[in-house]
């Protein structure tokens, strides 16, 4: 968890004004569209619509919106099997993501892909990885791309706590860093690898940061529930990505309000735990920033509305989308678009 | 006999086999304190304590890696690698030191360890997390692989896993958890090796594993009342080692052989003992053997689709009337 | 025509895709500065530059996953994985992530890269750097899979490797390196999911790849010579893609069929095309199918022990001579 | 390389008499062994006796010798390829490692594993291991039985700098950590991975030791070509071990003088590198610590003269041997002696 200390070297104190009105109502509603979004996916799941499982962001909604307010178009997301939050917020919308959940043909990869998949080229994600660590050197490929090609994107890589212990985080880190890659790796410190609390597997207390010094890269842990630090972290380091400076390594404490994935009541939390995020929550937080800064009740009315009106009517288009059609059991394999492996 | 599911076998088959030797360990990801992510070791933390029964990191490399040490130097470990789709990021220890080093030390080497994992589709879980990998461990020399499909031989068979000297891929197929069966009380132990005929017949011979063998024997049972074909089912249980004399008898008796398999097509264990078979017991065979297999594709996540992929007893029973009537 | 090695026909190959594509990058373990430890890629490093011929750390999961990131966002990326049973240690990236990302986004997601590796035995380095692992590849859903046995192949099925959108895996087999063929000037470009017959025959189909092709057309002349035994011979050279019409088409005129394997004897190649054949071409086939191959254990280091164990032209002639006269 | 800070971090500098005459005779007579040896293995290549690819230590013996002779019975040695100098070390015979490399039926294995995986588990050697990075995982499992029956034991394994960079590293290297287990591992900075030298491909300059703090562990560089600094190490090593405290990470700077495999001319070596170590030979370095407390030329010629006989005498022994026959092919794949995976 954040010291005292950590947080005060978090770049930014959410204070200073150099995001901006518009910026911040951006973050605003793509928190709140994730919040949103991801407790409808928990409801559809009791009514036995969500199938096959699902990892919500709840409560790490900010590291989401934070990062991607920062991108700019042609910067790349790499997520994990927890990638709604990720996908949602690079704008891909709230149907196509529920439609994939509720694996309806109008889901975002018409049911083929599931919750643990969510992709989104033309937004940029290129892909939600379901098996830990792998996206990683991916991420790193697509740095390499860009540095080979002379373009300016970044890629931006999601992940988990418990990520930072399998082969493949150490292999990319290091190969980052010696190519200099432009690639930033954001660890989404949730305190839990599944169940099993993170500080009971790892030989170090911040799993991600207190290994940066491996790759030769600074150590970085910011508070995760706070967008506008999210922000500016994600700033400083897409700058030094695109600079040629090399890649990032952050690590943003966060919590998540739900189970690990959607049959998990959680109860392996110490008592008092879930509440004590809770009034960390990153929606309280940002719908006070904003008040702070003079925004008014009623354009966050406004995005309330707005945002919940997205989410039911998305809600409803999904239940009335058809199931995905028997014909596309089989397309899609190879780049012809079929699957035959023989003549 | 009282009925319990394939989930609680499993933790009745990891008790039994700690209970009768200290030298059995257990380790694996949430698999202590949580109980597991598929509620299959719920109970044995608690039995068995914090220094038999471990959690480890996210790190299968070293999760098997530490039980082949372990197993090399006295210990009787049993690995848990949750889903075996991430038999992938640690196929090293699977297939090129596991199954090697015996051979490599000229017999010096010991390796008596179990990974255990959970196979197969059925849970909407899409690519990465439903595959049946058996063929990925049959294709490697001086490993065994188990499949079990019934609670009674989840326990058996997990028992002689662990009392095997070699390293043993016992492959618990996520499907079949929920579901019940009849187990004696009393300690139950099974032998490595040996195929079950679930039902017998004379007209075709039906090979299946895990998933697949209630599908076949539900399909066999519609064959016979709707279509007059008899079939023998046979669930071959232990890939490795094969038990081709139960197979190749059954075939001389039938003449007609049908596999059904979860993995998709191209390798698989189907086409291996479809070739035993084509090549030993040739002229005991009125018909082309046919694999019944999923297609050689990615599966995909939607229930819908999935549903569509996997043999079913409907697809058995169709293929099965058109071959012996066509 | 001038006569090339095997091994300098892997550089021409690449060397030709470089100078006409811009967007295709190679990288690897020594590969650059040093030229590849089986001196593969001699020169790349100097023709094309320090930016598309790349040295990497001792990292062969970011090998895969950076051509795998860098393949979906616009470049043609050539990896190579010194020798294959280094697989085993990136196996995530061949099984799990190149063959199943466009399949799981929809269509979305592209892979056009090209793993070489240097495949086989006959270098007497044991049990962890020998094996054959084409089926390992064979048995994934998603993935092409070649492997050439002549130089020109080299070059042609290579430069259709690079050029083609899917992920393919280049076997090399490391005891062709040496051996030479007649290559002619100019660009070399085949085509994948061919067949080639090396040699017309009406008694017996022989299925070779790789190292295996030249020893089965040895044996297919001493068969001949010695025993009037006339065998067709086909270099099978594509795994995924199959040429199936070939090889059907070769067996319904010999009605016989023998696959000759490197790789250990389960759920190889031999025994999928076998089950192929027996389903499809069951009465074409005047006798069993037989597979040759190495058995079923880990690869000895002793030369005389690993001349022992894979298939030799020797062993061939035996086989099909038996089973011919029998 | 070592600067001269690390050098002086280094326990012990060899000059004070803690490790006494037998000891130093022991370390003198190992590495003079594993040199003649392996210079043996070089010139049986040349004459095509010598069979498939070897990896020789000439120029590390050091490191080799000052651990087995810190090492206790019972304690386990988990080696690389480059394996015969820490087989020799546990006493092996000369004749069963060359007999091996010559692919003859005397052989440790008879030229069943070949030169790559030298084992003898009599000697508490567990293994020699091909594919990098596989072995210290391995090592963690025999250390967690040691744990796990209260036995004293420690597993010692060995690996070069280029095997930091693989995922198996940094998993085994946490796993250890937080089951406090007692294993050594030794990282032997040879300055290169193969032919690459080891900056071009790791980012930080001490490949083992700059990454210690991953896992918790202090950062150790030692002299790897003092016999005398390395036995020293490992005695504190082993003693942490041993009293429960858990693994160690050390970093032995060496040189190997010969190429990376048997067919390697190593031209990628710039100009001077190769005689600058040369003047650091371990045996040069050993032999004159000998005469510094003492020994006489005399007792240093006559262990000269009987390790030539032992490494002569197992020459002519392993060309007169047979070669391996042909019914071993197929013994000991399984625990019953033979290879039946059917019945
Ligand atoms: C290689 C691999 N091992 C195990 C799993 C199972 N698994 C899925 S999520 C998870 C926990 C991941 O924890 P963390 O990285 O902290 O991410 P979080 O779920 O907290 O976002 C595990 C062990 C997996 N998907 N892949
Ligand atoms: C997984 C894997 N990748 C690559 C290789 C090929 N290889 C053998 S030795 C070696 C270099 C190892 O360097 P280092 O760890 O420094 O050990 P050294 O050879 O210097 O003792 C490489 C790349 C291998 N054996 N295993
Ligand atoms: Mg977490
Ligand atoms: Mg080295």
């Amino acid at each position: 968890m954040a010291t005292a200390q950590d947080r005060a070297q978090a770049p930014g104190s959410g204070l200073n004004d150099d995001i901006g009105e518009a910026k911040r109502l951006a973050m605003y509603r793509s928190q709140l569209r994730i919040r949103e979004a991801e407790q409808r996916a928990y409801d559809l799941f009791l009514q036995n619509l969500v199938k096959g499982t699902s990892h919500l962001s709840l409560g790490q909604e900010a590291v989401a919106s934070g990062f991607a307010e920062a991108m700019q178009k042609g910067d790349l997301s790499f997520c994990t099997y927890r990638g709604h939050a990720h996908t949602l917020a690079r704008c891909v919308s709230v149907e196509k993501v529920l439609g994939e959940l509720m694996q309806r043909d109008n889901g975002l990869m018409r049911g083929k892909g599931g919750s643990m998949h969510l992709t989104s080229e033309e937004h940029g994600v290129m892909g939600s990885y379901a098996i830990i660590g792998a996206h990683l050197p991916i991420a790193c490929g697509a740095a390499w791309r860009a540095q080979y090609k002379g373009d300016k994107d970044v890629s931006v890589c999601f992940f988990g706590d418990g990520t930072t212990n399998i082969g493949a985080f150490h292999e990319a880190l290091n190969f980052a860093a010696i190519w200099k890659l432009p690639v930033v790796f954001v660890c989404e410190n949730n305190l839990y690898m599944e169940y099993t609390p993170i500080g009971d597997v790892t030989a170090v207390p911040h799993p991600a940061a207190d290994r940066a010094g491996s790759y030769g890269l600074e150590r970085i842990i910011i508070d995760g529930n706070d967008a506008d630090v999210v922000y500016r972290t994600a700033q400083r380091a897409f700058s030094r990505a695109r600079a040629g400076e090399g890649p990032s390594l952050i690590e943003a404490l966060t919590y998540r309000h739900s189970g690990h994935s959607r049959a998990d009541p959680a109860k392996y939390r110490p008592e008092g735990e879930l509440e004590k995020w809770k009034q960390r929550d990153p929606i309280k937080i940002y719908r006070e920033r904003l008040q702070q800064f003079g925004v008014s009740d009623k354009v966050i009315a406004e995005i309330d509305a707005s945002v919940r009106q997205e989410v039911d009517d998305a809600t409803e288009t999904c239940k009335a989308a058809p199931m995905p059609p028997a014909d596309i059991l089989t397309t899609d394999v190879y780049a012809d678009g079929g699957w035959a492996w023989r003549n | 006999m009282p009925e319990i599911t394939y989930r609680d076998a499993v933790i009745r088959g990891i008790a039994q086999e700690m209970a009768r030797d200290n030298d059995v360990v257990f380790l694996g990801e949430d698999v202590a304190k949580a109980g597991g992510v598929f509620k299959a070791t719920v109970g044995l933390y608690e039995q068995f304590g914090p220094l038999r029964v471990r959690d480890t990191p996210i790190s299968e490399q070293a999760i098997l890696g530490a039980a082949m040490g372990a197993a090399m130097t006295g210990l009787k470990p049993i690995a848990e690698i949750m889903f075996s789709d991430f038999f992938a990021v640690c196929f090293d220890y699977i297939a090129n030191e596991f199954p090697k080093s015996r051979y490599m030390s000229n017999g010096q080497t010991k390796c008596p360890l179990v990974v255990r994992t959970g196979n197969g589709a059925g849970s909407r879980f899409g690519a990465q997390h439903s595959q049946s990998v058996e063929n990925w461990c049959m294709m490697i020399p001086g490993l065994k692989v188990v499949a079990p499909s019934s609670p009674v031989d989840v326990i058996g068979l997990l028992a002689a896993a662990v009392r095997d000297p070699d390293p043993v891929i016992f492959l618990e197929h996520k499907s079949l958890y929920a579901t019940k069966g009849e187990v004696p009380d009393g300690e139950i132990v099974d032998r490595l090796g040996t195929a079950k005929i679930v039902r017998p017949g004379r007209d075709a011979t039906i090979l299946a594993l895990a998933l697949m063998v209630p599908r076949a024997v539900e399909a066999a049972e519609r064959l016979k009342a709707e279509h007059g074909i008899d079939c023998e089912v046979i669930d071959v249980r232990s890939l490795v080692p094969l038990d081709t004399q139960t197979i190749l008898a059954s075939v001389a008796k039938t003449h007609r052989l049908f596999t059904v398999e979860e993995n998709p097509r191209l390798c698989g264990w189907g086409a291996e003992i479809v070739s035993i078979v084509a090549d030993e017991a040739f002229y005991d065979l009125d018909g082309p053997p046919v694999r019944i297999t999923t297609p050689h594709i990615p599966l995909p996540a939607a229930d819908i689709l999935e549903d569509m992929v996997l043999p079913t007893a409907e697809r058995i029973v169709e293929t099965v009337r058109r071959s012996l009537q066509s």
